[in-house]
C-alpha cells in the first residue's frame, strides 16, 4: 500500500499545476507551429520541446542536476551557445551582394528604428497596471525588432534573463510571421510603379574583398563599439573562414555539425525558460505585441529609407528590397523578391534584397553592442 | 510618474544616440567599401580562369577524363533504370549499409 | 535475516507494482495507438504522390542539366543492348561506392 | 642519479598494483571481443580502452584534473551523455511497426519480467558472503535484464555509481551475447509448428501517425512516470526530430556526428569506472550472473507472453518475435527472424519482430522510471 | 550628453593601449601567414583571430564570463582539447610505413635532439638579461623542437601557461616553415649520391599488425613512461579505432567533425594567451630564436643518423628522410619526397618518408612524458 | 651565476636521461615490431582478395556501372555530337547545386 502510494504520488497527475499545464499547451503550439506550419522550425521545434520538458512536474529538467539546468546554465548563460551559432550564421553568409551595392548599407541601418521604437515603446507600456519594464528590460525586448535570433537570446540573456523565454518565442515566431506581416505593409508604402524597378545587375565582387570585409567590420566594431564585439567577431570568424578558402573544412563543420548541435541544445535551453511564472503574466503579452509594432516599424523604415535614397542617387533602388533589411534572412529577401515579382514577372530582386538583408544582421548586432553599452 | 518621465527621457536618449550611432557605423562601412575594398578589387582581381581550363578541370574530376558531368549523370541514370528493370535480386545493398 | 527478509518484502512489492505498471502503462499505449493514432490516420492520410511527377523529378536530378529524357531512353537502349553482349560480371557497384 | 632514479619511480614498472594488471587485463578483453568478435564494438571499444587507462599508475586519468575524470563527472555523472545517445537512438527508431500491430507492446512488456525477476535474485544473492545489495543496488543490477544500455548506464549513474562499470559491461556482453543466448531459450519454448507461423503483412502507417507518436508516448509519460521522462523525454525528442520533417539536418546530426562524438566520450567515461577496488570483487560475479538470468528470464517471458496471446487472438502471432521484446536493438529481432526463417524459409518476421523490439525500448526505460521513483 | 559621453567611453578609441593594438597587429599577421601564405591556417586563423579578439578593450573575451575565458578554461587548461585532437590525429594516421620499415623509428628518435638541446639553449638564454627562464619554463620551450602542435599546447599548458601564446605561435609558425628551414640543411648535410638512394619497396603489413601496434606502443608507454600515456593513449585510441574496423562512425567522426570543432576552439583559446603582458617581452624573442635552432638541430640530427645507419646496414637508406623524424606530418614528409626528387626525378621517397615522420610525433610524445615527469 | 651553473647541470642531465630514454624506447619499440608484430604478420595473414574482383570494382567506381571505359568513350562520341547539334544553354546546373 506505502509503494502504491509512494507511486500515485510520483505521477504527474498527483502534481500537476495549472500554470504547468496551459505551459506545456504552449510548447505544443511551438510543435504543432514548427511541425505543421513550418514556421522556424530548427529553433521552435526543440523550443516548444524544452517547455514541455521543463513544466514537467517532479522530473525537474530545469531544477539542480538535471539535464536542462545543464543546458542553460552551461550553454545559454555563459552566452557559448548563441555566439557559436553567430559564427556558424557568418559561415553561412555571403557578403557579396552588399558589397557589389555597399548602399544597400543604409536600407539594413534604416529598420533598425524597429528596435529604437520599440524600447520607447517598452517604456511607454509600463503606464500598464502589472507591466513594470525596467530600462534593461526595455532594452532586452527591444531586440525582438532585430529579427535576429542569436542576437536576440544573446542580448536577453545579459540585460533580462527572465524575459529570455518570451523574448525568444517572440522573435523566432514573427521571423516565422515574415511572409504575411511585411507584405501588406510593404504594398501600402508603394506605388505599383516603384515596385515594378527593376535593378541594375550587381558588379562581380573579387575574393580579396569578400576576405578583407569581415575584418574591415571587425576592426569598425573594435574601435567604435567594442561591446558589440562578441556578436560581431563571431559573426566575422565564421566568414573569414568561409571566404578565406584555406579552412574549408572548419567552415563546413561551423555551417553543419556545430550549428547544429548548438541549435538542439540552444532551443531546449531557451525552452527551458518557458516556465508558468516567466511567462504566464501580462508582460508576456506587452512583449508580443511589442514585437508585432517593432516588425512593423522596421519594415516600414526600410522602405521608406529606400524611398527617400531614389529621391537623391540617379541609380533607381526598388523600394521593396528596404524591408530585407530587417534581417531575418533569408526569408526576408525571398518576400521582398515574391512581392516584386507580383507587381513585374521579370523583376527578380532576390539577389539585391541579400544586401540589406545582412546588412540587417549588422545592423541589429551593432544595436545589440549600444545597448549592451548603454544600458548594460 | 516622474520615475516614468525619466524613463521616457533615458529611452529616447537611447534612442537617438542608437539611431546615429547605428547610421554613422554603417554609412563607415559605406565608405571602407567604397574606398578600401574598390581598391583592393582593383589591385588584387581575381585570377581569370581559362575557360578552356576550368571545364577540362571539371571533367576531370567526374570522369578523369573529358566527360562532362552531365553526360555521365544521363549514362549513370540509364543503366541504373537499366538494372533496375532487369536485375531480378531484391537489392539488399541498402540495408547492408545500414 | 530480519533485514532480509524485510528486503526481499520490499522487493517483491517493487515487482509487483512495477510489473503491473509497465503492463498498464504499454496498455494504455495500445489504446491511445487503436483510437488516437488510427482516427488520425483515417484523418490526415499520407498524400498520394502522382508517379508520373516523381519519377520525373528523379530524372531531372540524375540528369542535373538539360539532356531531355529521350535521350536518356536511347542511350540507355544501347547500353542495354550492349550489354545483353557483352558484360558477365555481377554488378558490385554498390560494394564499390561504400 | 637522482634523475635516474626519479625517472624510475616514474615508471609503470615501479608502480604497478596487481589490480590494476587485472583490470587491464580486463580492459583487453573488452577490446577483444569488441574487435575480434564484433561485441557491440562501439560501446566496448572505448569502454575497454578506458579501462585500460583510467588503471594506467602515475597517470592519474580518473584524478582530480585528469582527462577521464572530467569525462565522468561532466557527462556521466550528469546523466548528459546517456540522455543525449538516448535522443540519437530516438533519431534513429523507426516506430512503424509497433503502430502497425500495436499489441506487439505487451510482447515488451512481458519480457520487462527480466527486469524485475533480477531485481528479486539481487537481494536473494545478499545470502551470499561478501555480497550486501542494497534495494537501490539491486534496481541498478536489475535493469541489464532492460538489455539496453543507455537506461542502464543512466539508472546506474543515479542509484548505484559505484556499480556502473560492472552493469555496463554485463549489460553490453549480455547484448552482444543476444544471438547465443537467446535462441535455444526461443526453441525450448515453441513447437516446430509455432516457429513456422506466418504473420500478416503490415498495414502502411502515416506520417500524422508517426509524428503524434512520441508525442503521445511522452504525454503518458508525463502524466503516469514523470520520473521516466529525462529517458523516455529525450528518446521522445529525438524520435519527433526524424518524424517531423521539418528539422532533418538535426535529426541527421543527433543520428550521426553528436552520437558519435558522445558514444566515444561515453564508452572513456564508463571504463574508467572499471577500477580495481569497483571490478575486483564477488559482487561483479553475482552482476555477471543475475544479467544472464535476468536476459533468459526476460527472453522467456516474451516468448510464453506471444504464446499466451495466441490464445485470446485470432490474428496469429509468431512466439518468437516475443524474445525481440528484451530491446537489444535491432540484434533480438534480428535474432527472432533468423529463428523463424529456420523453421520455415519463407517466414521473414523482422518487420514483425521490430515491434515489441522497440517496445522493449519503452518498456525498459518506464521500468527505470518506476525504480527511480520508488527507490532513488 | 551624459549617454554621449558614455557612448564615446564605451568606445575602443577611448580605450586602447599601445600592447593591445600591437597583439592585434600580430594577430593580423597570423591571419596573414595562414590565409595569403597558407601557413597551417587550420591552426594559425583561429588563433590569429582569437589574438584580435583577446585584445579587445571593454570586450572582455578573456576575462571571466567571456567567451574566450570559456574556451581556454574549458578546453585548453584542463587538456581536454589537445588530447581530443591527438585522438583525431591518430585516426588519421597510417603507421603502415613504420611497421614496414620499423628502423626509421630511430630516425624519429635522433630528431628529438632539437627538444633537448633547445632545453639547454633555453637554459643559456638565461645569461640575457629580462629572461629568467626556470626549467619548466625551458621544458616547455624546448617541445617546440618537436613540431607536432597539441603536444607543444599540451606540455606548455601544464609546465608554463604564461608561454602558451609564444610556443604555440613559434611552434605552429615554424611546422609552416619547414620547407624553408629544412632543405639547405638537408643539402648541407648529404651529398649528391646519398640523395639520390633510391630506396626498397616496402613489404604490406597486414591488418593485424597495425590492430596490435597501437596496443603495443600504449602497453610499452604505460610500462616505462605513464606520463606521456595523455598523448601517447588517446593517440593510440584513435589510432586503434581507426585500424580495428569496427567503428569506422567513430573513427571517421573522429577524423572530421570532432578533430574540426577541436580545432576552431583550441585556436581561439590559444590566441586568447596572446595578450601583450605575455607575449610583447624579450622572452618572446628567445622562444622563437629557440624554436628555429630547435627544428634546425632535429633537422640535422635526423639526417647524420641516417648516414650513420647507413654505415651499419646492408640496406640503403636515404639520409633525407632522416629530415622527417622531426615529424611536422606529413608536411616534413614531402619535403624530403622533394628533395630527393630533386637529385634524382625517379626517387620517390613520401611513402619511406612517412615512417620516420608519425615515429616523430610518438618520440616527441614520450619527450613530452620525460619532460613531465622529471620537471612537472 | 651558482644558480645558472645548477640549471645547466640538470638541463645536462636531463638532456642526457631524455635522449637515452627516447632511443631506449624506440628501440624497444623496433624490437616488438620485429618480434611480435612480425609473428603476427606469419600468423594471421591478410584475407588475400580475388584480384579479378578487385579491379571490377575500380571499375565500378569511376563509371558506377559495369560498363567498360570503351562503351563509356563510344556513348560519350554520341552525346557529344548529340548535344552540339542540340544545346545552346550553358549548364548553369553546377551553379544551381550550390
Ligand atoms: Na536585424
Ligand atoms: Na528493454
Ligand atoms: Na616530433
Amino acid at each position: 500500500m506505502d509503494s502504491l502510494n509512494k507511486l500515485w504520488l510520483s505521477t504527474g497527475l498527483a502534481n500537476f499545476e495549472l500554470g504547468q499545464v496551459i505551459m506545456m499547451l504552449v510548447g505544443c503550439g511551438l510543435l504543432y507551429l514548427a511541425i505543421a506550419r513550418n514556421f522556424e522550425p530548427l529553433l521552435l521545434l526543440p523550443m516548444g520541446f524544452g517547455a514541455i520538458l521543463t513544466n514537467i512536474p517532479v522530473a525537474g529538467f530545469s531544477e539542480a542536476g538535471g539535464f536542462l539546468s545543464y543546458v542553460y546554465h552551461g550553454g545559454i548563460e555563459t552566452g557559448i551557445f548563441p555566439l557559436i551559432i553567430f559564427m556558424g550564421v557568418g559561415a553561412m553568409t555571403d557578403f557579396g551582394a552588399l558589397i557589389a551595392n555597399p548602399k544597400t548599407l543604409l536600407l539594413g541601418a534604416a529598420a533598425q528604428t524597429g528596435i529604437f521604437a520599440t524600447l520607447f515603446g517598452a517604456i511607454a507600456l509600463n503606464a500598464i497596471p502589472g507591466i513594470e519594464f525596467t530600462l534593461k528590460d526595455a532594452s532586452a525586448i527591444a531586440i525582438i525588432g532585430g529579427a535576429d535570433g542569436p542576437t536576440a537570446i544573446f542580448l536577453a540573456t545579459k540585460l533580462a534573463p527572465e524575459l529570455l523565454g518570451a523574448i525568444a518565442v517572440a522573435a523566432y515566431s514573427y521571423m516565422a510571421l515574415v511572409p504575411i506581416i511585411q507584405p501588406p505593409i510593404m504594398r501600402a508604402l508603394t506605388t505599383l510603379d516603384e515596385r515594378k524597378i527593376e535593378m541594375a545587375q550587381l558588379r562581380p565582387v573579387t575574393k580579396v574583398e569578400k576576405v578583407i570585409f569581415p575584418l574591415g567590420v571587425l576592426l569598425m566594431t573594435i574601435f567604435f563599439l567594442p561591446a558589440a564585439t562578441p556578436l560581431v567577431g563571431m559573426f566575422c570568424l565564421g566568414n573569414l573562414m568561409r571566404e578565406s578558402g584555406v579552412v574549408d573544412r572548419l567552415s563546413s563543420t561551423a555551417q553543419n555539425e556545430l550549428i547544429n548541435i548548438t541549435t538542439i541544445l540552444l532551443g531546449l535551453g531557451v525552452g527551458s525558460k518557458l516556465s508558468a511564472e516567466a511567462f504566464l503574466n501580462v508582460e508576456t503579452l506587452g512583449i508580443l505585441g511589442l514585437g508585432a509594432v517593432a516588425f512593423s516599424i522596421g519594415t516600414a523604415s526600410g522602405v521608406l529609407m529606400a524611398k527617400l535614397m531614389n529621391k537623391f542617387s540617379d541609380v533607381p533602388i526598388n523600394p521593396l528590397i528596404g524591408a530585407a533589411g530587417v534581417s531575418a534572412v533569408p526569408m526576408a529577401a525571398r518576400v521582398a523578391n515574391k512581392v516584386g515579382l507580383e507587381a513585374n514577372p521579370h523583376n527578380f530582386l532576390l539577389m539585391h534584397a541579400m544586401g540589406p538583408n545582412v546588412a540587417g544582421v549588422l545592423g541589429s548586432a551593432v544595436a545589440a553592442g549600444i545597448l549592451l553599452a548603454l544600458v548594460g | 510618474m516622474n520615475n516614468m518621465e525619466q524613463q521616457f527621457l533615458e529611452a529616447g536618449t537611447l534612442m537617438l544616440a542608437g539611431m546615429v550611432f547605428v547610421f554613422t557605423f554603417l554609412t563607415l562601412l559605406i565608405i571602407f567599401i567604397n574606398t578600401v575594398l574598390a581598391k583592393l578589387a582593383v589591385k588584387f582581381p581575381d585570377p581569370v580562369p581559362s575557360i578552356r581550363k576550368r571545364s577540362n578541370k571539371k571533367n576531370n574530376k567526374a570522369v578523369s577524363g573529358d566527360i562532362s558531368p552531365a553526360i555521365v549523370a544521363a549514362i549513370s541514370g540509364a543503366v541504373t533504370r537499366y538494372r533496375q528493370q532487369h536485375s531480378q535480386q531484391p537489392s539488399s545493398s541498402q540495408e547492408a549499409k545500414k
